[in-house]
């Protein structure tokens, strides 16, 4: 063997004397750069940013958002206008179930003059109002009930199911067998009882207080939720705390003092996010149908306003001739849940740590 | 021309399918009080009297077990005995002869205490019905009712009645048999259940199939066509009308309203629309303040003056448009509360001379041509007792109303409507729907200002639509003479010119209404009877309190292959002579 | 003709966040019977280089070029079926975590059986009797009741005790031990280590041995492979490798290990963090941490050099002595 | 290095920790955790603390510090008792503790700063907001991360990094005592040394008492003054760390040094290692008498019957084996 | 099944029996606070005939005689009493004869849901990312976002009007077609979302590896190793859905005009049936119950680390 191995592996010339010089802590430093700072919050937009289908999604619950809250506002028709129904004189019922972009009698003749009429894009409905302006009004009532009631669903279960969840043993017992109950409850009695009973208390309750304008029937609606509706969210975060609970930095945090309320409230909970979204997401469909159950029994938005469920069932009752007029509110609740869920999907994957270690 | 599909695709000529409703909450003619049990009822009982289609195609009475519907007798007490003979050979389904026995058990056991079915009182024109509800009543009180031998049955009246044939073909005057009904839950099963109709019940699944078949004992057999009758059970319209469009079912008794428009065209020989007896009307909150806090009006000012407002109101709404746009099974528009269809007793169609004019029929014209005037008259009226906007052409002061209907697509559009037309004059409804039994507590309390209500008679008389409205009655939804009203002293009435004793000037409710009443169920002259009836209906619409909306009217679709189908004013069914063409 | 052949192996993971290239030109070559340790430091593609061997690489990951010869066949892009015949039969693995590395819901005994049926002609009755035979092997007590009972119900030591029973169930020719001994305590590891070790010595196969653990190498190996992100920085015997380092992170390595030597004194450690394989310097990967770096080194890369026969090492510390004259072992 | 006149700091007498483990329907059974463990520590004394996986090292930190309530015992600290929950309150800022798992020790959705102030907000230890600031930023530089890294989320930091983090927290309350449980076990080998350098450092500095719990007997070794062996919740050797090192009398802690491998080749060639047959035995059944003797070499029918005493051997070295004498 | 399993139900029962008597005792005065009655009708009965059918069915009686009367009777003699409106049946009768058809609907439903569900989730998760798991995942979110009345009035239209090809008639021959595919979807697109989610999380887990390194390949690893532990939450999730589905859904029952209980128990609300209330009520809470403790003991079942206590 040589004494010199290195003489046929590696052609000396090709280097310089100051190569060989130590190299200052600067120049090592200028090449590992750390990765730009950025915030948690900045990745996870961005990385949202990146998922076309969460973005697309986005901008369809905006969009419908947004023309839910300003449509009614530019409209030519309201969503309880009849639109033959003149003062003093008998209703003229060929405005009733026009087809989309028919016209009614006198507005035929109007535009046979050479006025302009707005059209009526989805035609009316049995009453004579135009189709359009009242999905639009359903929307925003269904958008309202699902989120509102999604959120009391949302905070009275993260509430019971962090307490039940942290605390566990002899709480926590308690608490899930009030959940099975609840479960196992007839619900429609329920409702009816507390209908009734809500209609009285409330309406004398809210006399004079801003909320009156709410209506008392929509705030016992929430209510109705927040009483019978938390119990699988509730059962959700539970579970989710439970596992959450042994992780070493809610020890840790203990191990510094804290109390039950801060370790859930700092750790615990946020933790719980993406499931959150999620089961919020699917959350929002069906308050939008109970609504519609619960208005039935006499709860939830009064007519004529209507709403997407209210709509959808309404229109069972004409379903071979109008069937347009169930599959629009449902085609809008569909494309606003499965917005919701592929967003939320998104929002997952964008702000879980979890997911990109 | 027809869009559904295979239509008379009937392959068994000795079957046919109808649906008439959900599962009947008993088959017990006794304890029956709904109208499509009560058709399945027809079918398999045989009362002293029936329904039948006359060659005109109207449905009359004919005796049926009863060889013929004799005359009564009137006693010098005023009451009416009726002796019957039963036919001969009449047998019940298992073998044992039918006795004039049976009817007087069953009669006895539908009016009593014990029983105390829903449709009792049917019984309360029969002398010693009273005494079995008396307060100190011990049980043992009958009915005066007796079967003097097997085939003779004698029953006693308290006083003339007119509808009194009518009554015996009703469901709960059907004969049972003692020893078949000591089983309490004989009405459920096939296997217990004895009947001596044209038809035995042979099968019935819960909740979705009621089988019938053709009793060959049957006295007239010979007449009865149809072999098998299925009554399928189901409550949703859409259904209903999916079975019959496909051909499954050959009459069903509830569609769609939202499809009626289509149905008309497409199915014009199936849709059927058949009179019945009933009025669809808003029931108004007699103790409920109209008038604007301004006011100062009290008493029979205010209460007269409140009669006037109502009225009003009931003016401005558009019959023609509540019938042909909302409800759409062609009912009839109404301006008086006795349905169409109870006729005097001269034949006449009673609502034909309600009210006090010549002109139209009722209280109030229904005309599409009167509605203008109309609006301007409840316009004129209402601004004695409103602020009135001319540039807006509103009322500003009329207090918010709560209009309060059962959950309904039907009840709720004719809520939008009001609610939509009224606003027109700056008068603000909301609506308030409910469910069923807490709508029917909430209205019966009179916990409500405006709710929807109708009433379908029991039989063709109009006492059963003025009899409720009494003090006392269950049915007073209106509250007259309860809560504030009890007080209220701003009724009058004279019957002085008809022979009676009563004479009041600014009474209260009770002491004019509730006396009328009770003079007209006592009444034996027929004339004078229809006039004072005419006469309470002329309070009731005087109060404001009633707004008829229309007259009810029966709908169905029926095969155009079926022959022979019949239905009556109180909407009892017939299939028992149904044939199909080919 | 070597056992197994590894030339240029490049391995990346195409991620969201860019391409993550965990193996970045690596080469050795196996023979029967020898043990090969690979130390490196934690996400230095250790692994990665056991999985592409074994061409079970998660779903991202791919190997781009370079090629692995077993017994003279290419296993690159050679295709599943080939694979097939190979894993668990052929070359085995066994991995760092025995807790989660075995299904929960079935028996070991069923899981055992698998890869017997799998690549023996053996039937069911066979294979179990085959299965028992390994588990006595690895020092299983009461071996037939174990067959039935779950992975649960076995301590750490027990179920890695396991995974080398099932790994050489089909008695292959390569052993990978992905840190077989890492999530074990002390005295458990010692008892897994000689077994591994008897069993090598009673069976004769060759053992990739790859772990952070120096003790463990210096215990076990015949050859030693040491990685920095992605590629091997030096390579030779086990006693060229502890005795004569040739590399700035060997040393690094080296030094900054608790000993009796330095048991009063601070310890030296490498300075700065591991790097990011996403954001690779163009010189020396090393060169960052590097307390001795040359301006060349953070702009050329160093190729691998021989430094004895069975020594090399990729440093410019070594050209940089060389060229002062020095040698390069002293 | 230790002083023998140092104050004792924390002092724990006859620990006990039974935990109640469901073992049928409606049965439970205690699992003896820790069992009568006692020991003292001195001011600015590092004591280590060895032994098997589940033996009950962290039981033993963990119920030091409160995070379990002892089932029976003492534990003295600075010369008084911690029993009520007002000395448990004052107890939590003078004794902290740094864990093992630096990846889930620290909550993914919390800044840096918040987590290393969390200490701070529980026990509302700062007046101004800049005071917090400036007081996150000292124990930053204490544990050599900079200021830029204040406002990331610890996912993105190397583990040696996360660790500095875990370990600003445990000193943000200006704490006395730390109990470091495995505080490098999730580090590579080149950070480890750092970290290790800097509890030495804070040491120093902070005048900190450290219990170090560790499987690593190098490590433990390096750093402690005092090394204390665990087995099956029970305490059978104490000694100075290189005294126990050289010279163990246990024959738990003569395998267990000797099955350290050595990062040497000839030493380890030549190294007569002790290996033991058998796995460690549940604690929930515990074998009776000696808890090694299941897999002691030199146990006789003696072991089973009674636990040995924990006894001094010779000064400041403590041994719990019946037969010490005969096989030494 | 060793004894402590068996005491570990038996302990679960007793629990049970306490949940279902606290839901009894609940419903019973919600029942009875709750406005209207069970012998009210639009057309109002005589005061008197009201006070007679109370005496007749011990209803005048004080509510706590009533309650304890009831308790005692259902405790004792498994005695729910007469239906007060449908005269002269038991309501044992009613829920059996109901139960029987919903039971089966239910079941065909919830298995189809299952068996669909699982496959359709287990090619969604192994194609990851791939346009039929998009497909599939878009779809399933359409079914569950759809309530029954608007899948099922759509099923009926096209399937029965427009084809022709099943009857709308839940009593018909191949009635129940229908209605099961209706009733199974919504479960269905859950339990394809639950699967593909858990088999992409017991996908990337260990042993999975491990199998792979066996030379186990693609197809049996599904169905081999992994199936059975994503298995896990299907079975959390499809024990109470089942107990949901087989007492019985409203719409469904309604739509298609199917005997089942569902739609019997409805019309008890509303008709203030209220020994059919009670009866329906107690029935349904203890399948619930029931169906929950057997989802537990699958799951230990499926996954033997899980300890039942
Ligand atoms: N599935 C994957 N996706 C993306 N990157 C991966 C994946 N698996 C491994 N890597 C990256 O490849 C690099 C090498 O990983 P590898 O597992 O081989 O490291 P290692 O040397 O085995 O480390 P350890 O000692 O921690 O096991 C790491 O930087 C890691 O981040
Ligand atoms: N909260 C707890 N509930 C029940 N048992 C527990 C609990 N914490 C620990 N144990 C049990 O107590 C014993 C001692 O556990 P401990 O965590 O103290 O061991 P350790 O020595 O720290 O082990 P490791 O080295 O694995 O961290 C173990 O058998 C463990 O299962
Ligand atoms: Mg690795
Ligand atoms: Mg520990």
């Amino acid at each position: 063997m040589s004494k010199n191995p290195f003489n046929n592996q590696i052609d000396m010339e090709n280097y310089m004397a100051d190569d060989f010089e130590t190299a200052t802590e600067d120049e090592k430093s200028y090449i590992v750069q750390m990765r730009p700072a950025s915030t948690f919050f900045k990745d996870g937009v961005k990385r949202l940013l990146k998922n076309k289908v969460a973005t697309v999604c986005f901008f369809i619950i905006v969009i419908i958002t947004l023309a839910a809250i300003f449509l009614p506002m530019v409209w030519p028709y309201s969503y309880d206008t009849m639109l033959g129904n003149t003062p003093g004189q008998a209703v003229d019922s060929s405005y009733n179930n026009l087809k989309p972009f028919e016209y009614g009698k006198t507005e035929l003749a109007r535009i046979d003059a050479g006025e302009k009429i707005f059209p009526h894009i989805f035609g009316t409905d049995s009453q004579g109002r135009d189709y359009f302006i009242r999905v639009v009004y359903g929307t925003r009532i269904s958008l309202a009930v699902g989120f509102f009631a999604s959120i009391i669903v949302l905070i009275i279960g993260l509430t019971i199911g962090s307490i039940s969840g942290y605390f566990g043993g002899k709480i926590d017992m308690i608490i899930m067998r009030i959940v099975d109950i609840i479960y196992s409850l007839p619900d429609t009695l329920m409702v009816i009882l507390l209908s009734s009973v809500l209609k009285v208390t409330l309406s004398t309750a809210l006399e004079g207080t801003p909320l009156e304008k709410l209506g008392s029937n929509m705030i016992s609606l929430f209510i109705v939720f927040g009483l019978l509706y938390w119990v699988s969210m509730a059962r959700l975060i539970r579970g989710q705390i439970l596992s959450l609970r042994e992780q070493e930095y809610v020890l840790a945090s203990k191990a510094a003092g804290a109390k039950g309320k801060w370790v859930i409230l700092k750790h615990l909970l946020p933790n719980c996010i993406s499931l959150v979204i999620i089961s919020t997401a699917l959350q929002i469909p069906s308050a939008i149908f109970t609504e519609s159950y619960l208005s039935f029994l006499g709860l939830g938005v009064n007519a004529p306003m209507p709403s997407l469920g209210s709509l959808a069932s309404d229109a069972l009752n004409g379903i071979s001739s109008y069937a347009y007029r169930m599959v629009i509110p449902a085609v809008v609740i569909s494309l606003i849940v499965l917005s919701l869920n592929l967003f939320g999907d998104g929002l997952r994957d964008a702000f879980d740590p979890k997911l990109n270690k | 021309g027809c869009s559904g599909a295979s239509k008379s695709s009937v392959t068994n000529k000795d079957e046919i399918n109808v649906c008439l409703g959900s599962e009947p909450q008993t088959l017990d003619p006794a304890l029956n009080s709904a109208v499509d049990s009560g058709t399945v009822l027809a079918h398999l009982f045989s009362g002293l009297a029936k329904w039948e289609q006359d060659d005109s195609g109207k449905a009359v009475l004919v005796a049926d077990a009863a060889e013929e519907l004799v005359d009564g007798v009137e006693n010098a007490d005023g009451t009416v005995t009726y002796t019957y003979t039963l036919k001969d050979g009449l047998t019940w389904s298992d073998g044992v002869a039918v006795t004039a026995k049976d009817f007087e058990f069953a009669w006895n056991r539908a009016a009593s205490v014990a029983l105390a079915a829903d449709y009792g009182y049917m019984f309360d024109v029969i002398d010693g019905y009273d005494e079995v509800w008396a307060d100190d009543a011990t049980g043992s009180e009958k009915l005066n009712v007796k079967a003097t031998d097997d085939k003779t049955l004698v029953v006693t009246l308290s006083n003339a009645v007119p509808y009194w044939n009518e009554l015996l073909a009703f469901p709960c005057y059907y004969p049972v048999r003692e020893d078949v009904v000591a089983n309490e839950s004989w009405a459920t099963d096939p296997s217990t259940y004895v009947s001596n109709g044209a038809y035995t019940l042979t099968d019935w699944s819960h909740n979705s199939l009621i089988t019938v078949t053709k009793n060959d004992n049957y006295v007239d057999a010979s007449e009865v066509t149809m072999k098998t009758i299925n009554f399928y059970l189901s409550d949703d319209a859409n259904n209903q009308l999916t079975n019959f469009q496909n051909g499954s079912w050959q009459l069903i008794d509830d569609v769609p309203t939202n499809e009626i428009e289509n149905l008309k065209t497409n199915y014009a020989d199936e849709f059927v629309v058949a009179g019945q007896l009933g009025t669809y009307y808003v029931c108004w909150n007699i103790n409920e303040e109209l008038l604007p806090s301004t006011s100062t009006l009290t008493g029979t000012e205010k209460t007269e003056a409140e009669a006037e407002i109502r009225n009003a109101f009931s003016l401005l709404l558009d019959r023609n448009y509540v019938v042909e746009g909302i409800a759409q099974g062609g009912q009839v528009p109404a301006s008086s509360f006795v349905a169409m269809g109870i006729t005097e007793a001269d034949g006449s169609e009673f609502y034909e001379n309600a009210g006090d004019s010549d002109s139209y029929d009722g209280y109030f014209d229904t005309s599409a041509d009167a509605y203008a005037d109309n609006c301007t008259a409840a316009v004129e009226t209402l601004k004695k007792y409103y602020t009135y906007d001319e540039s807006t052409k509103k009322f500003t002061d009329v207090p918010t109303l709560t209009y309060l209907y059962n959950t309904s697509e039907g009840h709720k559009a004719i809520g939008e409507y009001v609610q939509s037309t009224l606003a027109n004059y700056g008068v603000n409804i909301q609506l308030e729907n409910q469910e069923w039994a807490t709508f029917l507590t909430t209205r019966k309390s009179g916990d409500y200002s405006i709710a929807r209500n109708g009433w379908l008679a029991d039989y063709n008389d109009p006492i059963t639509f003025l009899d409720m409205w009494t003090t006392a009655s269950g049915n007073n939804d209106v509250q007259f003479g309860k809560g504030d009203n009890a007080d209220v002293k701003a009724y009058s009435l004279d019957l002085t010119s008809y022979g009676y004793d009563l004479n009041v000037t600014n009474g209260t409710w009770a002491e004019t209404y509730d006396k009328l009443i009770s003079i007209i169920k006592s009444c034996t002259d027929d004339t004078v009877r229809y006039e004072l009836m005419h006469k309470a209906e002329d309070m009731l619409m005087s109060t404001g309190c009633i707004t008829p909306l229309y007259f009810y009217t029966d709908l169905y679709m029926v095969d155009d292959s079926v022959e022979g189908f019949f239905s009556t004013p109180l909407g009892f069914k017939y299939f028992m002579y149904v044939t199909y063409a080919d | 003709m070597s056992l197994l052949e590894v030339k240029d192996l490049h391995t990346s993971f195409f991620t969201d966040a860019g391409e993550v290239k965990a193996v970045n030109g690596v080469s050795f070559n196996l023979d029967e019977g020898k043990v090969l340790g690979i130390v490196g430091e934690s996400g230095s593609g250790k692994s990665v280089t056991a999985y592409s061997i074994m061409q079970i690489l998660a779903g991202a990951g791919k190997i781009v070029s370079g090629s692995i010869k077993f017994r003279g066949q290419e296993l690159v892009n050679s295709g599943e079926s080939v694979m097939k015949t190979i894993r668990g039969n052929k070359i085995s693995i066994i991995f760092q975590d025995p807790m989660t590395s075995l299904n929960p819901t079935y028996t070991i005994g069923k899981q055992l059986m698998e890869a017997i049926l799998l690549h023996t002609d053996r039937n069911k009755e066979q294979a179990r009797e085959r299965a028992i035979e390994m588990l006595t092997l690895v020092n299983v007590n009461e071996p037939e009741k174990r067959m039935k009972q779950y992975p649960h119900e076995f301590s750490g030591g027990m179920r890695q005790r396991v995974m080398i029973a099932m790994a050489l169930a089909c008695e292959p020719d390569i052993l990978i031990a992905d840190e077989p001994t890492t999530a074990l305590d002390v005295t458990i590891q010692a008892q897994i280590l000689e077994l591994m070790q008897n069993i090598q010595k009673k069976l004769g196969m060759a053992i990739i041995m790859i772990t952070h653990d120096l003790g463990v190498v210096a215990q076990m190996c015949d050859e030693v492979i040491v990685m920095y992100a992605g590629s091997i920085c030096e390579q030779g015997t086990a006693d060229a490798i502890f005795y004569n380092p040739c590399h700035e992170y060997t040393k690094g390595l080296i030094r900054s290990i608790p000993t009796d030597a330095n048991s009063g004194e601070r310890l030296k450690p490498i300075s700065g963090t591991p790097i990011d394989l996403l954001n690779m310097p163009k010189g020396c990967a090393f060169a960052p941490r590097c307390e001795q770096a040359l301006k060349i080194c953070l702009r050329e890369k160093c190729q691998r050099m021989q430094i004895d026969a069975d020594h090399q090492a990729a440093c410019w510390m070594n050209v940089k002595k060389l060229k002062e004259g020095g040698a390069v072992n002293e | 290095m230790s002083n023998d006149n140092a104050k004792t700091l924390v002092e724990v007498k006859h620990l006990k920790e039974y935990f109640n483990i469901n073992v049928g329907a409606f049965k439970t059974k205690p699992l003896k955790a820790v069992d009568d463990v006692s020991f003292t520590i001195k001011e600015g004394e590092t004591l280590g603390l060895v032994g098997e996986s589940g033996c009950g090292k962290t039981t033993v930190g963990r119920t030091l510090l409160n995070l379990y309530k002892p089932t029976s015992g003492e534990i003295w600290f600075d010369g008084k008792e911690v029993k009520t929950k007002k000395d448990i309150k004052e107890f939590r800022k003078k004794a902290t503790m740094v864990f093992q798992d630096p990846y889930s020790s620290l909550n993914p959705r919390m800044t840096v700063s918040d987590i290393i102030a969390e200490p701070l907000d529980i026990h509302k230890m700062y007046k101004t907001k800049q005071e917090r600031q400036d007081r996150i930023l000292e124990l930053m530089s204490y544990v050599g991360l900079n200021s830029e890294h204040a406002s990331r989320y610890a996912h993105e930091f190397s583990g040696g990094q996360r660790q500095r983090i875990g370990i600003a927290r445990s000193l943000a309350v200006d704490p006395k005592f730390i109990v470091c449980d495995e505080p490098v076990s999730a580090l590579d080998v080149s950070i480890q040394a750092q970290v290790i350098n800097m509890f030495e450092e804070l040491q120093d500095k902070l005048n900190l008492t450290y219990l170090f719990i560790a499987h690593d007997l190098l490590v433990v070794r390096h750093i402690s003054d005092r090394i204390a062996v665990m087995y099956l919740g029970k305490m059978v050797e104490l000694a100075d760390a290189d005294e126990i090192y050289k010279r163990p009398l246990h024959p738990y802690s003569k395998s267990l040094m000797s099955a350290v491998p050595i990062p040497d080749p000839k030493i380890a060639r030549e190294n007569q290692r002790i290996v033991l047959s058998g796995d460690i035995p549940s604690p929930l059944n515990a074998p009776s008498g000696c808890p090694f003797r299941t897999r002691c070499p030199h146990a006789t029918a003696a072991c089973a019957e009674s636990m040995p005493e924990f006894k001094e051997v010779s000064k400041g070295h403590f041994v719990a084996c019946h037969r010490v004498g005969e096989i030494n | 099944m060793n004894s402590k399993t068996l005491l570990y139900i038996l302990k679960r029962l007793l629990l049970a029996v306490v949940t279902v008597w606290v839901v009894i005792t609940v419903t019973f005065f919600v029942m009875h606070a709750v406005p209207g009655g069970p012998f009210q009708g639009e057309k109002s009965m005589t005061e008197a005939a009201q006070a007679a059918l109370e005496a007749k069915y011990g209803l005048d009686k004080p509510l706590a005689t009533q309650y304890v009367t009831y308790l005692k009777d259902v405790v004792t003699k498994f005695d729910f009493g007469p239906s007060l409106k449908q005269k002269g049946r038991e309501v044992v009768d009613i829920i059996s004869d109901g139960l029987k058809t919903s039971a089966r609907l239910g079941l065909e439903a919830a298995f189809i849901a299952l068996i669909i569900g699982v496959v359709l989730g287990s090619v969604a998760a192994l194609k990851r990312n791939s346009i039929f798991d998009r497909i599939i995942m878009v779809i399933t979110t359409a079914f569950v976002s759809m309530p029954s009345f608007i899948m099922g009035t759509l099923l009926l239209t096209i399937f029965s009007i427009k084809l022709g090809l099943f009857p709308a008639n839940g009593a018909a021959t191949n009635g129940l077609v229908l209605p099961v595919v209706t009733l199974s979807l919504y479960p269905m697109a859950y339990i394809t979302r639950l699967t593909r989610s858990s088999m992409l999380d017991v996908l990337g887990q260990d042993y999975i590896r491990t199998a792979r390194a066996k030379g186990v390949s693609g197809v049996k690893i599904i169905f081999g190793h992994a199936l059975k532990n994503s298995l896990i939450p299907v079975i959390t999730y499809f024990g109470p859905m089942l107990a949901g589905i087989v007492t019985g859904s409203l719409v469904v029952e309604q739509i298609f005009a199917v005997p089942g209980i569902g739609r019997a128990f409805v019309s008890s609300i509303t008709n203030r049936d209220y020994t059919m209330i009670m009866g329906t009520t107690i029935v349904l809470a203890t399948l619930i119950v029931i169906m929950n403790l057997v989802s537990d003991i699958l799951y230990k079942i499926v996954d033997p680390r899980i300890n039942l206590d």
